[in-house]
């Protein structure tokens, strides 16, 4: 198993964002963990597109030999760009609760309402 | 080229222009604002009526029983499938329709409910792109094309939850929308990229034909449906909802209806077609944690509505009852999905879940334009400060009477129809289940009549004697409605009939959708 | 925030042409080396987000406005998804890349295998490139500028 | 084309029907007899008498604000009765957004147990 | 002194990690996929499909080009969200 330790690095960073989510009471915070969940699931994208001793799959003046699966690179660029906007929403919005609150803790912000 | 032709060309493409028409108005509608306020606002409703008339071309035909594939810058379809195709069966058709309808009512509505606030353009821009992210979330047929326009309504609802940035809740409400929006997306997109691990492949349909449900298929099915049930406001994960519903503008809060059903139809589309191949207990189990979702959301939804005294808060969580209702009808009909001797339960139970889907659209939204219409009449949204209102707003009186009849349930609504195929089916599969629906509807009822005798009956309060009508653009965007509310309610047979029928059938028979791409499939009934 | 001292204005000024030109190349390249309409957008944003951080968000804000770099990237967008809806009217269906095999502009099909670099291939996917290359441009430094303009401080007012 | 006869169809709920026009009809002709019931008292009310003012048993009317009845005071006796459920449910909703995620891991918890631990369970036995 | 809702948490992470990381041992090999049928079909073709020297590029803008439109669409709709957001509001 040791083949996969770049499955359980992916694992591992997930659980750490989900992690910093969960018990950091910090709204940046958060929002670094939301980001490192971001980088598994891209890690996870990026692993699975990787095949042995291949090149990348690009054919201008390619030394030739099996190429890499050129989807997940695709589908990792698609994912990155959704990351940046996300993260450029999530700290304006943060920036006005700081504003509005003049705190950045979780819990003292927004508290039950009726 | 005369008009038959025309009209088929239409119908042949019409699966990308529903999505392309709303997004280049939306990425014109910034130079457009430009000029007035008035060319814009008639710009946006232009592009959103024709693309409901395609919406309804394109209905009008998946409905008569033939299903729709639109293959993405190439005219053949070449197995494997490496391009994006879009997949309409009647299921995704009867979504479009909600989705459609519900974001017209809704621009017309802000014609003058949003007048006086600023930065409208970026207002316009935003409802646009949702609706776009919305139709594109029901029409894809490609995994990864969900995941990406589920992203889009994400972000485009959350910073229009956000609107009003000098209230620190509405804030606060679009924060907490996005980050749980973002959580929820990146599980789903995990759970695509195991799919393609296994499987080197993204469309629907070639997953589902060569799905076995290994391990990584069972994690994948549980991380699919935990996000997927929390984007749609499911107990114990809808605590995100009543704030984002409550905090929003109404009109907005009024498409948030459709995009939280957009993800509901994912957990079903998931539940039904992607795992149809793998069956086996998976099936009765998968029901069964849709049925009792769908009972503690209702108890719990309806509970605590019967607490809130913010009225927009109140109604949110009346929707979240109402989200109980789609789970548990179409649970049960997951659950005797392999029993031949309950098929017609199971039909039935279909029906009245995909009935209410539209049904909750229609009577949930109809509360909220008319809070929304309280609350631009009189600034006010605390049930305890209200009071006294029918003598001043009769129109907005009416409405309401038939809202809160339609979403609690009581003949000759809408809602009463839907309701009563729930409790019926659900009565073969167990007599419980059928009890805490009744028990949860009436205690709805009674939540309701509540909000309309704090809110419209009592004596005239002197600060609100010189409260008006709303003007004519919002009545007749609650008028509409209330139209459809009570046409549904007179002829359900009609509606059952011609449009969720196909779509419950669509449903069920799973390998229909599967076969329209990779025809050497075998199996799906 | 106010900007940064003398040195480093200088050298952002020398940097950030040279920036400029490796964003484009990046981004006319993208059919052919690694590379394309993001990357390159991105390059050039942050070359211009250099900019932004040593001149001052105030400096900017009196020479570019937020409103026409979003009519800028609408631009580009409407540009990108005209591209696609014109495979719909020239081709056959949505996304079709009509261009390739006509050798008209961007229409030759390079040799199959390794070979080597040929600009005027590609059919619709260089100018989808430019399209979006212009969109990100403008869209991330939209974003920076807004964003570093909102949380300005006191003293960068005066 | 309209064609009435289709609407007049009877809902068939695979169990039962429910025909909701013949519901209306009955609900048209109880509010005839309403009104019929009605006419007969309309002729003795007369305006501007004792009649029209509120009665209560002598007593001088309240200001509007004191009649109007709040809507927390609705179905106070329920929800006192029931106050321990309304309790716990409220200290769910706590406004904070990291418990919000907590309940979503939670239920992705429950669902591994069920769903993959369950049916091996099942499929041994 | 962990509270109960940490007491919760605790337990219910720790349940989705070991989860997590069986699937992760239950993954192919790295670097020797399962199937490759819709890669493979890609490197062959996208030169003569889509005239592209660039597989990934003919990916993003021609096999999946309409993922890109969203793409595209999702930035503008963050542009659009962050100007709207730090708008001014009338007072």
């Amino acid at each position: 198993m040791i083949f996969n330790i770049p499955f359980i690095a992916v694992a591992a960073l997930i659980l750490i964002g989900l992690y910093a989510v969960i018990f950091k009471r910090n709204l940046i915070k958060m929002v670094i963990g939301i980001t490192l969940i971001e980088s598994g699931v891209n890690l996870f994208l990026i692993t699975l597109g990787y095949r042995e001793g291949s090149i990348a799959p690009i054919y201008t003046s390619s030394p030739g030999g099996i190429m890499a699966l050129p989807v997940p690179q695709a589908l990792t660029l698609t994912s990155i760009v959704i990351g940046v906007a996300v993260l450029a929403l999530m700290l304006s919005l943060v920036i006005h609760i700081y504003r509005h609150y003049g705190t950045l803790d979780a819990r003292k912000i927004g508290g039950p309402e009726e | 080229m005369n008009v038959a032709d025309l009209i088929d060309l239409l119908l042949q493409h019409s699966p990308a222009l529903i999505v392309a028409i709303p997004l280049l108005g939306a990425f014109i509608t910034p130079l457009i604002s430009r000029l007035n306020d008035k060319v814009r606002n008639v710009f946006v409703i232009l592009t959103l009526g024709l693309t409901a008339s395609l919406v309804f071309l394109l209905a009008s035909d998946v409905f008569s029983g033939n299903i729709h594939t639109y293959i993405f810058g190439s005219q053949d379809l070449a197995l494997p499938v490496v391009r994006i195709l879009f997949e309409v069966d009647a299921m995704s058709a009867f979504m479009v329709i909600i989705s459609v309808i519900l974001s017209l009512i809704a621009v017309i509505y802000s014609w003058s409910f949003m007048k006086e606030n600023t930065g409208l353009d970026k207002y316009y821009t935003l409802i646009l792109l949702m609706t776009a992210g919305m139709l594109g979330m029901e029409l894809t047929g490609d995994l990864f094309n969900f995941f990406v326009f589920l992203e889009i309504t994400s972000i485009s609802s959350a910073a229009l939850v956000a609107f009003w940035t000098n209230k620190a809740k509405s804030v606060e409400a679009g924060f907490k929308y996005i980050v749980i929006s973002t959580i929820g997306a990146l599980f789903i997109l995990f759970s695509i990229a195991l799919f393609y691990g296994q499987y080197n492949a993204l469309n629907m349909a070639m997953i589902a034909s060569a799905i076995q449900y290994t391990f990584l298929d069972k994690i994948a099915l549980v991380l699919l449906i935990a996000a997927l049930a929390m984007k749609a406001g499911v107990v114990p994960m809808h605590m995100w909802l009543p704030d984002a519903y409550g905090k929003a503008p109404s009109s907005i809060t009024f498409i948030l209806v459709g995009a939280t059903q957009a993800s509901l139809y994912g957990v079903f589309r998931v539940c039904f077609t992607i795992y149809g191949g793998a069956i086996n207990l998976s099936s009765i189990s998968v029901g069964w944690i849709l049925v009792i979702m769908g009972i503690i959301t209702m108890l719990l939804g309806v509970a605590m509505a019967i607490i809130q005294t913010d009225f927009k808060r109140l109604i949110a969580f009346g929707a979240v009852a109402e989200i109980g209702y789609m789970l548990l009808g179409i649970g049960t009909g997951l659950v005797v999905m392999l029993n031949p001797e309950m098929t017609a339960t199971g039909l039935a139970a279909m029906k009245g879940g995909i009935f209410h889907i539209m049904n909750d659209a229609l009577d949930v939204g109809l509360l909220f334009l008319v809070a929304g219409a309280i609350y631009y009449a009189t600034k006010e949204t605390s049930l305890n400060k209200l009071g006294g209102l029918a003598r001043n707003m009769k129109y907005t009186t009416v409405f309401f009477i038939i809202g809160l009849l339609a979403v609690s349930g009581m003949p000759p609504m809408n809602g009463f129809a839907s309701k009563l195929l729930i409790y019926e089916s659900t009565y073969h599969l167990n007599p419980i289940l059928s009890i805490f629906a009744i028990l949860s509807s009436i205690m709805l009822l009674a939540v309701f009549v509540k909000v309309f005798h704090s809110a419209f009956l009592g004596p005239a309060l002197p600060k609100f004697e010189n409260v008006k009508e709303v003007p004519k653009s919002m009545l007749i965007a609650m008028g509409a409605i209330a139209t459809i509310i009570i046409i549904f309610g007179l002829f359900p047979e009609l509606i059952v009939n011609n449009i969720v029928e196909p779509a419950a059938n669509a449903l069920i028979n799973y390998g229909d959708y599967i076969r329209e791409v990779i025809p050497s499939f075998t199996g799906g009934a | 925030m106010s900007g940064m001292s003398k040195i480093v204005k200088t050298i952002s000024g020398i940097a950030f042409p040279f920036i400029t030109i490796y964003g484009l190349y990046v981004i006319s390249h993208g059919h052919l080396t690694p590379g394309g309409g993001f990357q390159g957008g991105a390059i050039v944003a942050s070359g211009c987000a250099m900019v932004l951080v040593s001149y001052g968000s105030i400096w900017i804000m009196d020479r570019v406005k937020e409103k026409n770099l979003s009519i800028l990237e609408s631009l580009g967008a409407v540009c990108f998804i005209l591209l696609a809806l014109l495979g719909l009217g020239f081709g056959t269906v949505f996304f079709n890349n009509f261009l390739v095999g006509t050798n008209s502009l961007f229409g030759v099909v390079p040799a199959v295998g390794s070979g080597l670099a040929d600009i005027n291939t590609g059919g619709v996917i260089p100018l989808m490139n430019f399209a979006v290359g212009l969109k990100v441009i403008a869209g991330l430094f939209g974003i920076v500028l807004v964003m570093a303009y909102a949380i300005r401080t006191k003293e960068g007012k005066k | 084309m309209f064609i009435l006869e289709p609407l007049l169809e009877t809902f068939q709920t695979g169990s039962g029907f429910w025909n909701p026009v013949i519901w209306v009809d009955a609900i048209i002709v109880a509010l005839l007899i309403v009104v019929v019931l009605r006419g007969f008292g309309n002729k003795e009310y007369k305006k501007k008498t004792g009649q029209t003012q509120a009665f209560l048993s002598g007593n001088p009317e309240y200001e509007k604000e004191q009649m109007h009845i709040k809507s927390s005071n609705i179905y106070w006796g329920f929800t006192e009765s029931l106050k321990w459920v309304f309790d716990s449910l409220k200290k769910l909703h706590t406004g904070n957004i990291s418990d919000y995620s907590l309940w979503f891991i939670i239920v992705m918890a429950i669902l591994f147990i069920v769903l993959i631990m369950g049916e091996n369970l099942v499929g041994a036995i | 002194m962990m509270s109960r809702r940490d007491i919760t948490a605790v337990l219910s992470f720790s349940i989705v990690t070991i989860f997590l990381i069986f699937g992760a041992l239950m993954m192919h090999p790295f670097g020797t996929p399962d199937e490759t049928g819709m890669d493979d079909n890609i490197i062959t073709n996208a030169q003569t499909e889509t005239g592209a020297n660039n597989a990934v590029t003919s990916v993003v803008f021609d096999y999946r080009g309409f993922d890109t439109l969203g793409e595209a669409t999702i930035l503008f709709t963050a542009v659009a969200a962050v100007i709207m957001v730090f708008r001014r509001m009338k007072k």
